[in-house]
């Protein structure tokens, strides 16, 4: 394959944003539990706002693509997610370089460079019952599956494997970051919600990358 | 879920609508959902900048005018506003001596802010600083969690830092002097009931007709743990007592004590738990000069209260009572 | 019934204690029940007296200064309070001008008032009018009735008479005042839920989550009639309709709007219900040129929310405008 | 029998005093479903101000009685049911004539003394759906069962007979009067709780002076 080409990408941030609309309301109920109930709503508001510029003005390039996206959910989305989100995507895009279709490396190292953001715009380490511990292990796992050959699709289908075996792993850990931390030991036993929004999205990312190598 | 709604989304925009129709001496930006002094900016004055996310009524619009804060951003319900918000109302405030961030302690608020700084130095000349309110008790251990949340200390905080920015007080002492009364102040909540968050539709967690959570923040979550049903008396120990064993509350002038209803409580228990927070600060030698009693930082339709200790000194005492005019606290003007 | 109290039987004495504690411009009869502004009896001022059952706090205490009223009396929850209190009070805040009852029209609180003002008339030479508010128009065929219920319009009668009486207007003049006042306005109520007495532990009655009662006063009692779960654009209408269908609000400087919470509802709904109402006004061509909102006289923990319109003309907005210095209306001072 | 005298009608209080108080809840319970949910906690409160004003110093006579119960239970109830209660004693007094030991006509002239002070208070009428609907058909048994020359016990029982008949016929009665009237056509269908209470005291007054006689 040509890497991931522009449309694909789209697709990718399609495809997430309606299983956000879908799992909303699971999202919320997560957040219910050991946070403030918006978790949900937040992502779906967000995700919205992102397919809305996506049907009225495709940006051009990934680039510009990510960078739109990002502003998108920094200024629709609100709490802790929004930042962090906003972040992870407005980090990815000088990261592709400029590309029209990125190589599944240079994906690779923009998904790296999205998550350094979220770590230095919320500090937390791995094991704080945070999304960092479903993108951070999800992104060891693509890396590791592309150095060792894998097409990008079977790379991203470890990835995914991976932050849903890392979203599972938070349900036991002890919140250290973000308003589950105020729950102290209540905090586990409850999996993390976003921890869970990151599962999904990279749930999309192997979706629509395996299709787009089945077309 | 019983409210006075019409859809759950456009809560939030239906009730500006309604602050904006009723408070002739407020501006309200729709698009950006920003709350302002009608005549902000002040010229010279420091323009005072608190948000956060709705649901927490009066707080925080409820305390915009002279002798307080400026403009607020207003998120959505629980949900820190965005940092475009903030940066507009930054711009819109300053009256060329700077803008002070008032950021009530919680990730979302935090970062929001953060960014909202960041843009605010890249697109205009604006000086910015920010202070993070933590009072809250409840939260341990603050090295290993988000810190301690921002609760009832906002009111002595805004109040005060407004008082002395209406003096001509420059940026860097009113930081100073933000820090010091969040530092003179601590917290301690606790709820009878959860609250119902519009968009959810039920209630954000179930707590049985003989318990109650204590150590609750101000949205609706579960508190830092759940004990039998008590008499007021007891509760009013189980929140007075960690905060008297975090901070020296002797001295000074005395304290403000503040009791604040999570917003479902009524002012006649609201009294009568004001009873029993006063005898146990007189027995532990605290002389209460100053006290609020009522709903000010509420989480919607919880029923529950907390209780906020703060030390004046001779100077915040003073500034405590000069003049101030907001649609939830009033007086000399 | 989960409340911040300890035994339900001594509720309303240690609210009162304190209400006394956090408020030094206040004196409390704890035997008698009453609050007295501190100040009390003011030479040459007409005394003003009201008050009635417990549970509509801010109402009444909340409602004693300069400005407003020199003293209530506190009842049980819900129980009108007895000639005895009010004679004493009667005595006490005579400076001399006489004392006027602003009494809300209750059967009980009516009866009281009535025994009082002949203990008064037999034990001293105080002379003492009564006005008796009853602006609720949910209560139809007031013939066959107790009579319209005084809800909302006691807030505007006693703050307007209030600044009347600092004026040292005669008790006659005063007394006219009241019911051109009371004349003026108009409320309508309705609930999402009952409230509990703590008394009884349990909520007055049964309301499902899909139902809610229009036409309710400020007891928890059921309202006139039950509907089906209504948006708060419906509401609105199903409030103002006959709001305005009892009387004409157009003409003079415009209508004082008052959209009060009767408890447990967040302010974020009263304001959007305010917009709701103010919507509605305008298209009636009514003109709102001053606003309150807020639980102002509230039902304990019931949620829902009342609309008082009171049709202001030059002298009456004039005294609205005074200042006033009670715990639960300020400005001006 | 020489009359009722002051120690059963101090039993006659004390027995009322005694069934409100197994009552309160129930009368509570009415007063919620038509009214404002205190009729119980009013009157137990102010038969325990007259229960404990006989234990400390009982009054010598049946005037001062009676004056001390109506001034007690006005001092002491609040609501409606205080100054109407309240004043029902308060005009049976001086109905007495002084009397140390009330003949049974004088008794019941003092009742009826005692009803027209209610009516001249609150002015409803039968059929309003008050306490009046209890009292005035068991002032009027009364009266024509001892115009009949039935003994004073058989007459109060038929008296109490009627007054539980008036309560139940409040049932289907709309009110006018009070705060039940608030409810319109909404208040049919429910028993009045001041009739309710109102028919307790003419049980109790039966009762006593049945013991009375017996001993
Ligand atoms: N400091 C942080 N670093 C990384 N992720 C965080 C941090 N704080 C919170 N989160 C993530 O954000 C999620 C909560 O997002 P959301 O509910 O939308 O925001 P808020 O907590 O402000 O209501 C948490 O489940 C967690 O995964
Ligand atoms: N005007 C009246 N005349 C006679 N009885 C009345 C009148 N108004 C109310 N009542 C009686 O009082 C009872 C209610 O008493 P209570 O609940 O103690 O007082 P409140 O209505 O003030 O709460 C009613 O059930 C009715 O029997
Ligand atoms: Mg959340
Ligand atoms: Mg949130
Ligand atoms: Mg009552
Ligand atoms: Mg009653």
């Amino acid at each position: 394959m040509a890497g991931v080409d522009n449309d694909t990408l789209q697709r990718w941030l399609r495809a997430f944003a309606a299983s956000v609309a879908e799992q909303k309301d699971a999202l919320t109920a997560l957040d219910a539990a050991i946070g403030d109930a918006d978790h949900g709503a937040n992502m779906d508001r967000g995700m919205a706002a992102v397919v809305a510029f996506l049907d009225a003005t495709p940006p051009a390039d990934p680039a510009a693509l990510f960078k739109q996206t990002g502003m998108t959910l920094v200024k629709s989305v609100g709490g802790a997610s929004g930042p962090l989100y906003g972040t992870l995507f407005l980090r990815m895009a000088p990261a592709t370089g400029g590309a029209g279709a990125l190589e599944p490396d240079v994906f690779a190292k923009a998904l790296r460079a999205g998550l350094d953001g979220v770590v230095a715009r919320g500090k937390a380490e791995l094991g704080d019952k945070t999304m960092v511990d479903a993108l951070a292990p999800a992104l060891d796992a693509l890396d590791a599956a592309l150095a060792a050959g894998e097409p990008l699709a079977e790379a991203l289908r470890a990835a995914s494997d991976a932050a849903d075996r890392g979203r599972d792993e938070t349900t036991p850990m002890l919140a250290r970051k973000g308003r589950a931390s105020y729950l102290g030991e209540r905090s586990i036993g409850h999996q993390d919600p976003g921890a869970t929004s990151a599962a999904l999205l990279l749930a999309a990312a192997a979706s629509v990358v395996a299709d787009q190598e089945a077309a | 879920m019983k409210k006075l709604l019409n859809d759950p989304a456009d809560l939030v925009a239906e009730s500006l609508r309604g602050v904006e129709r009723a408070h002739p001496e407020l501006r309200v930006d729709h698009e950006n959902r920003i709350i302002y002094r009608a005549d902000a900016p002040v010229s010279g004055k420091v323009g005072l900048l608190s948000g956060g996310g709705s649901g927490h009524e009066p707080a925080h619009a409820g305390f915009i005018g002279p002798g307080m804060l400026d403009a607020v951003c207003a998120g959505e319900v629980f949900t820190s506003p965005v940092p475009d918000q903030m940066a507009e109302a930054t711009k819109n405030i300053d009256g060329g001596a700077g803008v002070l961030h008032l950021v009530w302690n919680y990730t979302g608020d935090v970062m929001n802010f953060d960014m909202a700084a960041e843009l605010a130095a890249a697109e205009t000349d604006t000086t910015v600083e920010a202070v993070v309110m933590n009072d809250d008790v409840a939260v341990e251990d603050s090295l290993f969690t988000a810190g301690r949340r921002g609760t009832g200390a906002a009111i002595p905080v805004e109040k005060i830092v407004g008082a002395a920015a209406e003096q001509g007080r420059s940026l860097s002492e009113l930081a100073d002097l933000a820090r010091r009364v969040n530092d003179n102040s601590r917290s301690m909540g606790m709820a009878l009931t959860s609250c119902t968050v519009p968009a959810k539709g039920s209630p954000t967690f179930d707590l049985p007709e003989d318990e109650i959570e204590i150590g609750i923040g101000i949205h609706g979550e579960p508190g830092r743990r759940r004990v039998p049903l008590a008499s007021a008396h007891d509760i009013a120990q189980m929140l007075v007592d960690p905060v008297l064993a975090d901070r020296d509350f002797t001295g000074g002038e005395g304290v403000l004590v503040f009791v604040n209803g999570m917003g479902a409580t009524p002012m006649l228990e609201l009294y009568l738990m004001y009873n029993e927070v006063a005898a146990l600060l007189d027995k532990a030698g605290i002389v209460p000069v100053r006290t609020l009693v009522g709903p000010y930082v509420t989480s919607l339709d919880m029923a529950g209260c907390s209780v906020t200790i703060t030390r004046l000194d001779d100077e915040l005492l003073r500034l405590w009572d000069a003049p101030v005019a907001t649609a939830g606290l009033r007086w000399g003007m």
